[in-house]
């Protein structure tokens, strides 16, 4: 059995899920199948990830499929992400249901239909982004991320009311230009490998192949063509100022979509991003790309300031900081050499599994107030919700890097490869902004969480979303001390394919 | 029938189409009707489809046919019933408010366009290409690459000024049309399952983009995108 | 890990560890998991007592790695004799807090929170412990952080009130602010050193220097400034001290506060190489700065923890005055008169911690017992609370630096050390020295004034209220924490030459000179001198000794010219008004008055009269009288900055308006740049 | 053996001396004010009343109220032993220098408040709250005063600075030494309650400091205060005297020398009195609010003497 076969399992997996969920008839079957389907998942990942492991790069039909270092960091990253939204989504459309919000829910038959459109749309999301990070093919790699593009647009417009139709039409609108931005690269990336390589066949715009002979490109494209990816790749990933779609959609989409849009999204379109800085950096030296990766990083991490500072709702307070967090990101590539890929990539790896605990606390929250505002909360939430509002805070102070919990290492590993080399007014800049949006987010967060008693019906939540919560709290907690060795020799892995080695 | 092999003929046959196709999309800028502009669109897209054939005839490149043969069908004909079918049964006012008035659009358009040839000009030199000495038939129709970079522009532009939500829609396919004329003059057209994955995207795009069309009909009773203005902060 | 001081060390950390743990575990027995964390606690307390008392008599340096699983982290300890010595006192502190907190937690009246604070209180202990050992920049931050974060678990644990929650933020805010300047200062001399441990700064500390320096001397300064609370970073200090529960502001005053200390020690003794003279005056003047001011706005409270609190500022603003002269010193070049300095920083951090945490607990017991920490409602509890009341007077003639005790061999030292710099410089900054002295007795003879009115206006007399009335004495577990203390008080003021050895490691590792020899003279070693031969000299046993022996006088006088009289008790003469009541006593309010009106330039008072009156303005029926003082560094410092911030930034929140036109032109405007200026080149 | 002859000497010397010398101020002012005031010896025969007399004890008083008296009279006697009085080395200057006398009467002072607090009274309270705030206030002076004396000598044991005057003639006529003796002069009125910042004979409740804190005080107790007090307005004129005029101290503690010592002392003291008297007649007692301007002069007189050291 030809390791390819684990790509293809991978890929086949959630198309059966998806279509299977199609045709399904009950909540109750729909919810096993999905269930079920990224559990399996997450065990081809794991099992890629030992292969990537053992024998460097596995590839299927010539090498249109292919996965090395990073692309199997990034499947792993995706299929957890799913499996827990999956999780925590049982429980938030059952609590949903019994809240009415599916306008004229006439015996079940419009929540079904919704539900179905869920559970049958996110195996497709999740495959096109298995599809990115698997695609050798940098065309098929743009497919694919217009494809996840396309799957999660009725995702945000799930509920149908004005708002989340006005939030899925910007991120319909900005991230089609956004694309068409990165197609137009992905064209200049081809046509000045297109001189060197003059071959017709689809291995013309394969990375394996470009990256090898990436030094004799011609300057001006490559210039030009990273520019362009930065930008369609950027709006993707919610980089400044291309990050206007995303408060908006993440507000208005379902929790687990918010979730995986936050730390999905964000990890495939960073993915395509690495892939076209690692061609750059060969063509161009690295001076060119990080110079341009730290002005937006920085204007990404101060955008988000103004915005956690002054917030109403807790739910666009999150989308701001994966904002900040892209920024914080592109600014670990930028910095460069050797520790500053590695903390980029250590940064994303925390991030996929912190980003998600925060939305699930937020969606139980916003499902227990009827509302996201933090006007509406009158505090004290530890009260009537003893598991949530603890692990809010506790996931409010690892998500602003606040030292005992992972995201500090991984930052301070980007600073670190900041002050060496040499970049001194962008790391002190981060270190500043980084501080405000810790002061922004705990005011608003401890207010929310601490206080009298606000007589609140007791919750009793329902058992898949507490599962899911203290799951990821206690993986946060353990992550605080102890990071399992394959998995970090897999980031440095892939950290030495992302700095150009 | 000799001069069908001669490359110079092709060579002023592409340009001249490219320059139509320009000129349609300054049109599309400074048109007001809706129905119009779809047709506008649609002859376009006509345009690009010959502009693939005459370079796939002159090269030889059998991917080429089938990727023009595309174009025309699926932007020539089939989408622009669609959109006017999506007209007609919404029958929304025909006349569209944009948000700039017209004479400064189709100044900032030139200024585009002038930009686009910059661009265009910065990484290959159409001139030397243009001499009868080495004109090969391999870089055949080089200076529409300007035409695709403006095209580019300018829909982006339009997209920027225009209230409608079709009328956004329609910016972002002629944006697209930019696209392939600049993968078609740049490389002779992506590979070929990159090519179908891309209109495979683009008809999938257009169904989301229409189905969203009609739920903003549906609850916004107007077009007006200017109305979606709700999220803030 | 194999010599008795890592068993001891190491086994301190894990009896906190388990502390917390089982507290956490056994959360629903109020009763175990109060006995289960306090047992910990003392068990943990003790085994670091031994150890550090192990490193600092040895001076040894042990030093252990273990890696961590995470990248880039390993957990370095090292007990140096500076680590150690802070170790010693924040041992001795988890001690004493410890076997005082048996008895204050046990009528919580939610049961099941006894618990969670048993998990908070080892944790933090746990955290400080690492603060003062850990020996690489990555671990420390990560200790820091993870101390700042359990105190604020602690300040806000009863979330309930909005004060505590506002208290408990605005800590967490400023340590944060704090931690970002230590971040960028560890990583400027990770840059220059190449390595993230302490021992390759030191090494590296000749090479730094110009804008550098300044930049690494300025950040840490501020970072642990803010920890320390030195006056214009204090103003988290009177709220968050007072917020916590009682036993956790007498750790947070008595230790948290000292890694600050810690932190300036280790900083700019260790990686500075020859630090700036201006370093050494910025910190001489922030110290006396602090002393005056704390001590002032002491003088002004009624609530008992607050005064307490701003107590805190002063004494840490005493100590800074002994690290500033030591800083001068070296750069002058007297390392001798550094190390007198340093030694009086030092014994006044460890001074301090005692009697700051005694008096805190002494708070915490009338706090316990009357539930009100106004003093104008208490009064009179030295009948319903001798032991507390008599406890609270050692530590009240302790921080007022009054002899026999222990603050006042500190606050001698400091003097000896101000009036030896005056003749060791010809520069004009000679004349800060003694000026420095000056303003030093001016903020001692004023804390003597503040705690005559803490001691006077809480215990003497007639009680105030009926709280005060039916106050009771506290348990025994909370008299014997007080009294350990006490007895530390006692011990530290009459046998300080006998401590002095201790310093002798420290003073060598940082400035390679040793002076406990020439600073103790004496037959049976009792007599403390300052370094000079003929230089003054002071002995607290002497003194202590004295008042034995003179006592006789007295009582002889008594037997040969007077005769036994009898004595009456009879009421208090009330110039004929029917009997005294607890009316007619001085309030704390009155008490500070004239110190009021002397600096109301500082205090720019402001005071409200309304009478109500039915017939005429002459014969009010009712009169309220309100006064408060002005509060300069919030309002005029920090209140604007945040109101500007705030400000800009719901002005910058326009660019997200919601319109999409809006939004696609960011991106168009963002491209068309781009492209210009990736063609250009 | 010398040790101990030699302090039991100087605290007889102390006990004795100390009522003369509040008699002597009084019958001083009475003459000055032409009157005859009361024999010189009067305040010997006062003690001896208030020692035989019965003693009442306020009922909200505690173990404090009784223990102040002990406190303020063994601060007195023991700061007298440490101070040169007749002969150059002070019996326990090793025990404590000039710090250690401020400090110690700063003890006393700061059991006499409590004790004044005790009693419960708005009297108390007034003169504790105004006794503490004076001290403080006139604390930086003394220790300016103090830093400028024991930078001349460069020690802050007072024997030392005796003995190091022997050697520099005329150095009580430096600018500096003049300037902190006139500083310190200022402290002594202040610190002993003298008239222009409080009045020792009155007992009007606005105007007392000292007085209103030992309102309460009766039999023993009060002997046991007002002979501390008197013993700590010695000791301050002793450490005025013989820290900036210390000749005619014996230079060991024989017969021969402590005589010579003694007589040369009660000169000294006798000038000091007649000076505080002079003071005491030509002023009015200050608004309380007033005094501590006084005492910036004070400061500024010292800091000025500080100053003066190193510019002369």
């Amino acid at each position: 059995m030809n390791p390819g076969i684990v790509l293809f399992a991978i890929l086949a997996i959630p198309l059966a899920a998806g279509a299977l969920s199609f045709a399904a008839r009950r909540r109750r079957t729909m919810e096993a199948i999905n269930l079920c389907a990224f559990v399996a998942l997450l065990g081809c990942a794991v099992l890629l990830a030992s292969q990537v492991l053992h024998a460097g790069s596995v590839s299927m039909w010539n090498g249109f499929l292919a996965a090395d270092s990073l692309s199997a960091l990034m499947v792993l990253l995706t299929a957890f992400v799913a499996l827990a939204c999956s999780v925590y989504a049982v429980g938030y459309f059952r609590e949903d249901e019994q809240n009415h919000v599916f306008e004229a829910d006439v015996l079940g038959a419009v929540t079904i239909s919704s539900l179905r459109r869920y559970y049958s749309l996110t195996p497709l999301f999740v495959f096109a982004m298995l599809l990115v990070a698997l695609a050798n093919n940098l065309g098929v790699m743009w497919v694919a991320i217009e494809a996840t593009t396309l799957a999660s647009v009725f995702l945000i417009s799930f509920y149908g009311r004005a708002t989340s139709i006005e939030a899925a039409w910007k991120y319909a609108m900005i991230g089609g230009v956004g694309l068409s931005m990165a197609l137009f690269g992905t064209i200049l990336t081809y046509y000045s490998a297109h001189r060197v390589l003059e071959t017709e066949t689809l291995a013309g715009l394969n990375w394996s192949v470009l990256v090898t002979n990436a030094a004799q490109f011609e300057k001006t494209t490559m210039r030009l063509a990273f520019i362009l990816i930065l930008l369609g790749y950027g709006t993707k990933a919610g980089i400044a100022p291309m990050h206007t779609w995303k408060p908006d959609a993440y507000s208005e989409a379902p929790v687990p979509v918010a979730a995986m849009l936050a730390a999905a999204v964000l990890n495939c379109a960073l993915y395509g991003l690495i892939r076209f800085y690692v061609l750059t950096t060969k063509c161009l030296g690295p001076q060119f790309a990080s110079q341009l990766l730290i002005v937006f990083g920085l204007l990404s991490v101060g955008v988000a300031v103004p915005f956690v500072l002054v917030q109403r709702s807790f739910r666009r307070i999150l989308a701001y900081s994966s904002i900040d967090h892209g920024g914080i990101m592109i600014l670990g590539l930028g910095f460069g050499g050797a520790l500053g890929a590695l903390g980029m990539l250590l940064h994303l790896t925390y991030h996929s599994i912190t980003k998600p605990l925060l939305f699930f606390c937020a969606g139980n929250v916003e499902q227990h107030l009827k509302s996201d505002l933090f006007r509406r909360a009158k505090g004290g939430i530890i009260h009537p919700m003893p598991v949530t509002g603890p692990i809010f805070l506790m996931g409010t102070l690892a998500i602003t890097g606040t030292p005992p919990f992972s995201m500090f290492q991984s930052e301070f590993t980007i600073l670190r490869a900041g002050f060496g080399t040499a970049h001194l007014f962008p790391a002190v800049l981060l270190i500043i902004l980084l501080v405000t949006i810790f002061i922004g987010f705990l005011v608003h967060i401890a207010k929310l969480v601490l206080g009298a008693d606000p007589e609140l019906p007791r919750v009793d939540a329902c058992r898949w979303k507490t599962y899911s919560l203290i799951g990821l709290a206690s993986l946060i907690l353990v992550l605080a001390f102890w990071l399992p060795g394959p998995l970090f020799q897999l980031i440095r892995e892939a950290a030495r394919v992302a700095g150009g080695q | 029938m000799h001069f069908f092999q001669d490359p110079q003929f092709g060579n002023r046959i592409i340009t001249l189409m490219a320059a139509f196709v320009l000129v349609l999309q300054i049109a599309m800028v400074g048109q007001r009707w809706l129905v119009t502009n779809i047709r506008v669109f649609a002859a376009q897209s006509f345009l690009l489809a010959g502009i693939a054939n005459t370079i796939a005839y002159f090269n030889h490149a059998p991917h080429l046919y089938i990727a023009a043969f595309l174009t025309f069908t699926l932007k020539a004909v089939a989408l622009p019933i669609v959109l006017e079918r999506l007209v007609k049964r919404i029958d929304i006012g025909q006349e569209i408010a944009p948000l700039v008035n017209v004479p400064l659009s189709l100044l900032i358009s030139g200024g585009l366009t002038t930009v686009g040839y910059v661009v265009a000009a910065s990484f290959h030199r159409p001139e030397e290409t243009m001499s009868a000495a080495n004109l090969s038939v391999a870089n055949l129709g080089h200076n529409t690459l300007a035409v695709a970079v403006s095209l580019f522009l300018i829909g982006f532009y339009m997209m920027i000024t225009r209230r409608k939500a079709i009328m956004q829609v329609l910016a972002l396919l002629s944006l697209e049309n930019g696209l392939f004329l600049a993968a078609i003059s740049l490389t002779y057209g992506m590979p070929l399952i990159v090519e179908l994955g891309i209109f495979f995207d683009l008809l999938v795009a257009v169904m989301v983009l229409g189905i969203l069309v009609y739920r903003i009909q549906e609850t916004f009773d107007s077009m007006d995108v200017s109305k979606l203005s709700r999220l803030r902060g | 890990m194999s010599s008795p001081l890592g068993y001891t060390f190491f086994g301190g950390l894990l009896a906190y560890a388990v502390g917390a743990i089982a507290s956490l575990i056994s959360g629903r027995i109020a009763n175990l998991a109060r006995i289960l964390g306090c047992g910990f606690a003392l068990a943990g307390g003790l085994l670091e007592v031994v150890s550090s008392g192990i490193a600092l008599l040895a001076s040894a340096d042990a030093h252990w790695e273990i890696h961590a699983a995470v990248p880039f982290l390993t957990y370095g300890f090292r007990l140096d004799p500076l680590s150690a010595y802070f170790n010693l006192i924040l041992s001795l502190l988890a001690v004493a807090i410890s076997v005082y907190s048996f008895g204050y937690l046990r009528p919580t009246e939610e049961k099941r929170t006894a618990g969670v604070l048993g998990f908070f209180y080892n944790l933090s202990l746990l955290s400080l412990t690492a603060v003062f050992t850990a020996s690489n920049a990555f671990f420390f931050l990560i200790a820091w952080e993870a101390m700042a974060l359990t105190a604020y678990c602690l300040i806000t644990f009863e979330h309930r009130k909005e004060i505590t929650r506002q208290a408990g933020v605005l800590f967490f805010v400023m340590s944060h602010a704090g931690t970002g300047c230590l971040l960028i200062g560890f990583l400027l001399l990770n840059s220059l050193s190449g390595s993230l441990d302490f021992s390759s700064f030191a090494a590296s500390s000749a090479n730094l220097t110009g804008s550098m320096q300044v930049a690494v001397i300025l950040l840490f300064f501020a970072g642990f400034g803010v920890k320390a609370g030195i006056i214009p970073l204090h103003i988290w200090l009177p709220e968050a001290h007072p917020a916590a529960p009682s036993h956790i502001s007498a750790l947070m005053s008595g230790i948290v506060i000292k890694t600050g200390i810690y932190g300036l020690a280790r900083v700019m003794f260790e990686f500075l190489g020859v630090p700036p003279l201006w370093a050494g005056t910025m910190i001489l003047g922030f110290g006396v700065v602090s002393a005056l001011l704390g001590v002032l706005y002491a003088l002004m409270e009624h609530d008992l923890k607050r005064l307490l609190a701003y107590h805190s500022i002063e004494n840490i603003g005493i100590i800074l005055i002994g690290f500033g002269a030591s800083l001068m010193f070296i750069t002058l070049g007297h390392p001798r008169f550094a190390a007198i300095a340093l030694i009086a920083g030092l014994f006044h951090t460890l001074n301090h911690a005692v009697f700051k945490c005694l008096l805190f607990l002494g708070a915490g017991s009338v706090l316990h017992a009357t539930h009100t920490r106004n003093m104008e409602k208490l009064g009179g509890l030295i009948r319903r609370m001798p032991q507390t009341a008599l406890l609270f007077l050692i530590g009240a003639i302790a921080i007022s630096g009054l002899p026999p005790l222990n603050g006042f061999v500190s606050e001698w030292l400091t003097y000896q050390a101000l009036l030896a710099g005056f003749g060791s410089t010809e520069k004009l900054t000679r004349i800060l020295f003694p000026v420095a002295g000056s303003l030093l007795a001016l903020t001692a003879a004023l804390a003597a004034t503040c705690f005559v009115k803490a001691f006077g206006i809480t215990f003497l007399a007639l009680p105030r209220s009926k709280e005060a009335e039916t106050a009771h004495e506290c348990g025994f577990s909370m008299v014997a924490g007080m009294g350990i203390l006490a007895a530390l008080c006692v011990a530290l003021g009459l046998g300080a030459t006998w401590f002095l050895p201790a310093f002798d490691g420290i003073t060598q590792r940082l400035l390679g000179v040793r002076m406990s020899g020439d600073l103790v003279a004496g037959a049976r070693g009792l007599i403390l001198t300052a370094g000079s031969p003929r230089g003054g000299s002071v002995s607290t046993a002497g003194i202590a000794a004295m008042f034995v022996i003179l006592s006789a006088v007295p009582g002889m006088l008594w037997l040969f010219w007077g005769r036994k009289g009898n004595r009456e008790i009879r009421p208090t003469w009330d110039c004929g008004l029917p009997g005294l009541t607890a009316e007619n006593e001085y309030t704390a309010f009155a008490f500070s008055k004239p110190l009021r009106m002397i600096f109301a330039a500082l205090y720019q008072p402001r005071r409200e009269i309304q009478a109500e009156y039915d017939v005429s303005p002459y014969y009010p029926t009712a009169i309220r009288f309100d006064s408060e003082i002005e509060s300069p560094f919030e309002d005029r410092l920090y209140a604007p900055v945040q109101r500007l911030v705030l400000k800009i930034a719901t002005r910058m929140r326009g660019i997200q308006a919601g319109s999409i036109h809006a939004y696609l032109a960011y991106i168009f405007v963002t491209l068309i740049i781009l492209l210009l200026f990736g063609v250009r080149s | 053996m010398n040790i101990i002859l030699a302090t039991l000497a100087q605290l007889l010397l102390f006990l004795i001396i100390a009522p003369l010398v509040t008699g002597v101020i009084r019958t001083m002012k009475a003459r000055f004010q032409t009157r005859r005031g009361s024999p010189i010896w009067q305040p010997y025969r006062d003690l001896h009343k208030l020692l035989r007399k019965d003693m009442v004890i306020p009922d909200t008083a505690s173990w404090l109220f009784s223990a102040t008296p002990y406190v303020v009279f063994l601060t007195a006697a023991m700061v007298g032993l440490m101070i040169p009085m007749v002969a150059a080395d002070a019996p326990l200057s090793l025990f404590g220098g000039v710090l250690a006398v401020v400090y110690l009467l700063a003890l006393g002072r700061f059991f006499l408040a409590l004790g004044g607090l005790d009693t419960g009274s708005s009297f108390g309270g007034l003169g504790s709250s105004r006794e503490m705030t004076i001290s403080a206030i006139a604390e930086p002076a003394m220790m300016v005063a103090i830093f400028t004396v024991a930078i001349a000598a460069n020690s802050t044991n007072l024997s030392e600075v005796a003995k190091s005057a022997v050697g520099q003639s005329w150095r009580f006529l430096a600018p500096s030494q003049m300037l902190a003796f006139g500083a310190m002069f200022i402290v002594l009125i202040a610190e002993t309650g003298r008239i222009p910042v409080d009045n020792p004979a009155t007992h009007l409740e606005l105007t007392m400091i000292h007085e209103a804190m030992i309102l309460e005080y009766s039999g023993p107790y009060l002997a046991l205060i007002e002979w501390g007090a008197s013993l700590k307005q010695l000791v301050l004129m002793t450490l005025l005297v013989n820290t900036f005029f210390p000749f005619g101290l014996s230079p060991a503690w024989n017969a021969q020398g402590v005589a010579i010592g003694l007589a040369f002392y009660l000169i000294k003291i006798a000038i000091i009195c007649c000076l505080i008297v002079m003071v005491e007649t030509t002023n009015a007692k200050m608004r309380l609010f007033r005094v501590p301007e006084l005492l910036a002069v004070a400061f500024i007189l010292g800091a000025l003497a500080l100053i003066s050291t190193f510019l002369f």
